[in-house]
């Protein structure tokens, strides 16, 4: 299998896709010529021309806007916000039209489309290029939420998730763009969108956590094991719908859960997870449901040492492993 | 400029006036207590069946708004597809009674379902605009919006979007002087919506709302300028809300009733009998068959079940949707 | 002490702190002539002109926006959305803007505003006129979330917003505004941001709710009283900062907890809830932490049938009360 | 039309050369590995000089946005202000080193912290306008983005909302001719960035952005204009961005280098010490101060301690203020 990074993954998903579907558009800020910030889209203009490939005015709400209509007409668009932080200017779109286009319809429309952004910290970005959005989709009946770790999911699961006949937030780990490097199968597959992963088996705790944090949760995982510590590691991945069924099974065997995001603690996503074990774990629980997350700051900051200040990174978690095993 | 035929003066003719008497029959049902809800298009039905006789009905997109019920009429749906709208009743065939009435959709005839937030649509009828050009079709999208609702940044992305990539959208904007209770003044500083086309590099139009025929010619005009490729356009119609913003609204905190006289005077709907040529017993014949068609569906919506409230359950995901 | 309703609260206490601080603005939509759609702001153009009580273009962003601004050069507006439902629009203006302007400006600039809207199903208004939107709001730092549930709070809290340095989202339970009645205190009064309010004291159990829900649950918990179980009552009031003391007291009391919203379930208010209970309140817990919530659908249907059945309502509390009881 | 006095000429010139040398050093310093980041404000210079002389300076509000070093440098922002924002270390006055770099805020001179997204302060200048108007002073407000940014519905708000409530509000346009690497044909159907102004009925100004004088006299022209209560106004001045977007950026993709050689023969810093009248000997004395105060800027930047990791957990509310 050919060994690449995580944005080559979500490019040659987007490739191969074009290929495979004349339906498929691409649209967003800088990416046609300019192949995208991140350089996902690098090459598709040249192949696919100007009409599948579109650069669109500098106007969030109006990607997902015109993506929604697009999709109405029979289109598979694929819509990049070239930063999760800028995202929210198309909250309405994304949150009242394409959210709710099916239900609201009683199954009239239906919207196939995608909107990939890059999201997370750790690239010196500061307060508006560092933001985690997850937690206000994955609130939202309707859509869809899927977060890769690694670049065979990115691969697998974007291609599902423009296959998939729903709206689907796609929210692409940056810092792991070229990062997280890995094997990724050739050929044409696809990965499901709604389980769980286990990515590593393990008896004494169980981790939850995606994107760039179940990267460093497997990092710190093996340390723990080091240490004797064994380490369950849940990739979570789709966010929505949630996979009740994987966390919970895994909890029924360890007894003990920590939940990593580096989106800010209140209200964020692990905020869902514990209160499913909350509720439905009472019994398998042998020690408090914990929460690694950043603190509830607005942001993450531009200096080196503030943003490692605000970031969990495998130390943490590591530490956080530690008292858990110890409870 | 092309003549009217006989047939679709009456068939224009007949569009407006079943609207109003569907659209004052809703009145009457909510002060009767039979509904909870109307939002009225009365005042606007010229200018949407000019706009709507002037489509390629079932060819061209539609992305409407909730004063469109003339217009909506004039693609095929039906009294009682409005009754059931109003009683949110089993059957109702825009969103299985989850939206509120007039909150159209209507797929055989390209119409999209819109929401309540304003002028969320027009940028779907961009994207609508966008695929149409990428399939090289000859359809048009027309949408429609309120004069206030051009002041939100949606309506002008999506304007703006269709301007640049010379989209084949013909972007309506109903002008009937107030959003709510806010004249046109507080959302402008121009004289009217088709001036704002200036600012976004596409033809803007502005057209008497109150007169059918003209209305008709207008958009006739304007379809031809944006089918032929030349770029979309906005399209003015200036009308008057003659009743209150909703059923929930009182209008008497912010205008004069000496104003709302004063475009009573100048009613589409007799403008438009004489304007169109109608025979008094043609109207006469049209109105029992209105009344008729309207009692019809009155009586068939209030027998009509309710939904089953767990029908709230779906369709949340396509994976979930069921016959209605 | 005079007698009134919710949304007569909340125009005393407008039309009080108007006069108190030539600073206070009103700004939206059909607030002025019209007094607002449901009458919050009825009277106070004629009392206090068009320089303060502003009917603005239909625009959400520009509401909050305008109020940023307007707050920055030291004014103390309020902004009213007219539904909960179109604050998506505004969602830019204050998540990036209002709630990072302290933080990213390191306190060179702070934001005196609230931005009020009313939320809440029940009342026919279907899909786009009956959406909760705490959830997102209460996920993000830098705002405070404030949601009252009496025309005494109402009042008070709605003071306490107006005179806080910080954005301050403020949402009301429209359904509740001319059905919950209630004593008003005489004079000038606030009541303070931050606690949560202990409305019933009990012994077996504790629900946690707020707003519509709040006036609900303790309709139940009399209805559960008469049955023999002892039912504590906690009004969140305030939902960001989070009441962590109060919520881990009432459970430290009782043992159960059950959360109550018509928010949609997943990623709701009450995960975070459920959450902070699951961490902090291991050892106090005798029952799995309940959630009772709106189902995960994209909104609450026009048809009168299928709102009852999405909305929590009395009965159904009590029916989550008794098998918590019997847990 | 007034005349420019010498010492205004001169510092004038000053600034767009400061601002030239301290922007030039970013990217030497981005090269030599000792900055993460840099936003270019090259090739603006004589725009933004032109405007911020003809502000009542600390008496009138400033709404920027990234590229206006040359404008803040004339409001008082200083070298080693700028240095430690690029190297993000503690002391910095904008944001305490929350914000990446050139993300300004300076209290003291009534300039307000903006935020990344674009064409979100154009509100905030708005609202400012409002408060002012409300207050009934003869401050105007001078807001600033780019054309791309002129594409996104909150910036059309903004400035409907100044030309409905005729606020005393002067949106310029700093028209670079890219938006990263697309081209104004793909943000704007009309020529420029004024015409924008015609749809929402408010003064629209287009100048030369590469020639220091004319823009000090159209700016002089339009806030009067605005200062005397006659509504706000578009001002756009059509410049070039000589560098990258910024330094993540390659443009090799999306532009020639003949076009960019092109404009840089037309550089304003050389026109306007041509247009000024600017003494040789005056010219080498201000280059050599501005190198010693780049070079002090970057040494006591450099020896600047980083902020603790701890500062982040902080003022998240009003009430968490401390003193940097
Ligand atoms: C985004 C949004 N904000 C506010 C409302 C509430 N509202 C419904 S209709 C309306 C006025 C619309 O005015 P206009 O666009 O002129 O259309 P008209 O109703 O006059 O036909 C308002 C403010 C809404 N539906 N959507
Ligand atoms: C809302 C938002 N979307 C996207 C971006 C990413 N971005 C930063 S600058 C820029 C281009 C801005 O172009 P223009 O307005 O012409 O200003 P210029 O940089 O050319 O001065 C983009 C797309 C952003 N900062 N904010
Ligand atoms: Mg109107
Ligand atoms: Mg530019």
């Amino acid at each position: 299998m050919p060994e690449m990074t995580l944005i080559e993954a979500v490019r040659q998903a987007l490739d191969e896709e074009l290929a495979r579907d004349e339906r498929v558009l691409v649209i967003g800020e800088d990416v046609g010529r300019r192949g995208g910030v991140f350089r996902a889209t690098q090459g598709l203009l040249e192949k696919y021309g100007e009409e599948r490939v579109i650069d669109s005015p500098l106007a969030e709400a109006s990607i997902v806007g015109v993506g929604v209509g697009a999709a109405l007409y029979g289109m598979r668009p694929v819509c990049e916000i070239q930063f999760a932080d800028f995202i929210h200017m198309a909250f309405n779109q994304v949150v009242n039209e394409a959210a709710r286009m099916c239900y609201r319809s009683n199954g009239e429309w239906t919207l196939p489309m995608v909107i990939r952004a890059p999201y997370g910290g750790g690239i010196g970005g500061g307060i508006y290029h560092s933001q985690s959005v997850e937690a206000f989709y994955a609130h939202v009946p309707g859509l869809k939420v899927v977060i890769p770790s690694n670049p065979k999911d990115a691969k697998g699961l974007l291609k599902a998730a423009i296959r998939d006949p729903n709206p689907v937030m796609f929210f692409e780990p940056k810092k792991g763009y070229r990062l997280i490097r890995g094997e990724v199968p050739e050929g044409d597959y696809s990965v499901p969108i709604g389980p769980a992963h286990v990515s590593r088996e393990g008896t004494d705790l169980s981790v939850f956590a995606y994107g760039m944090m179940h990267h460093y949760a497997l990092q710190a995982a093996a340390q723990a094991g080091a240490e004797g510590i064994s380490v369950e590691v849940v990739d979570l991945r789709t966010l929505l719908p949630v996979d009740r069924q994987s966390i919970l099974a895994s909890v029924r065997k360890t007894g003990k859960a920590l939940i990593v995001h580096e989106d800010n603690l209140t209200g964020g996503y692990g905020a869902e997870v514990a209160a499913i074990l909350a509720e439905e774990a009472f019994g398998d629980l042998d020690a408090p449901v914990m929460r690694l997350c950043a603190p509830d700051v607005p942001g993450i900051p531009f200096s080196h040492a503030m943003q490692e200040w605000v970031m969990p990174n495998p130390q943490k978690i590591l530490g956080a492993i530690r008292r858990l095993a110890r409870f | 400029m092309m003549e009217l035929t006989t047939d679709l003066k009456r068939e224009m003719f007949w569009t407006m006036l079943l609207a109003r008497r569907l659209d004052e029959r809703a009145w009457l049902l909510h002060r009767q207590g039979k509904i909870a809800f109307h939002i009225s298009g009365i005042g606007h039905e010229a200018a949407q069946v000019g706009a709507v006789f002037a489509l390629r009905r079932g060819f061209d997109w539609v992305v409407p708004y909730y004063r469109d019920l003339a217009l909506l009429l004039g693609l095929g749906y039906t009294p009682r597809d409005f009754m059931l709208a109003l009683m949110g009743k089993r059957g109702e065939r825009t969103s299985g009674a989850r939206q509120m009435p007039s909150h159209w959709s209507f797929k055989a005839m390209n119409v999209v379902s819109h929401s309540s937030p304003v002028a969320t649509q027009a940028l779907h009828a961009a994207g609508i605009g966008l695929a149409i050009k990428r399939r090289g079709e000859e359809r048009i999208v027309f949408t429609s919006t309120g004069e206030g609702s051009t002041s939100e940044g949606e309506w002008y992305e999506a304007v703006n979007w269709a301007a640049v990539h010379r989209l084949p959208v013909v972007f309506n904007v109903q002008n009937n002087q107030y959003a709510i209770s806010e004249p046109a003044s507080r959302q402008m500083a121009v004289s009217g919506a088709a001036e704002r086309a200036c600012g976004m590099g596409l033809k803007g139009v502005s057209v008497d709302g109150m007169d059918a025929p003209a209305c008709h010619r207008a958009f006739l005009e304007v379809f031809d300028h944006v089918r032929s490729g030349a770029g979309p356009a906005v399209i003015e119609t200036c009308v008057y809300r003659i009743t209150p913003h909703s059923s929930d609204d009182d209008d008497r905190s912010y205008r004069s009733r000496e104003e709302v006289e004063h475009y009573k005077q100048n009613d589409c709907l007799p403008r438009a009998e004489k304007a169109l040529g109608l025979e008094p017993e043609l109207v006469e014949e049209l109105e029992r068959k209105a009344k008729a068609m309207v009692d019809d569906a009155v009586a068939f919506a209030l027998s009509a079940p309710d939904p089953d409230g767990p029908e709230a359950a779906y369709p949340v995901y396509a994976e979930d949707v069921r016959d209605a």
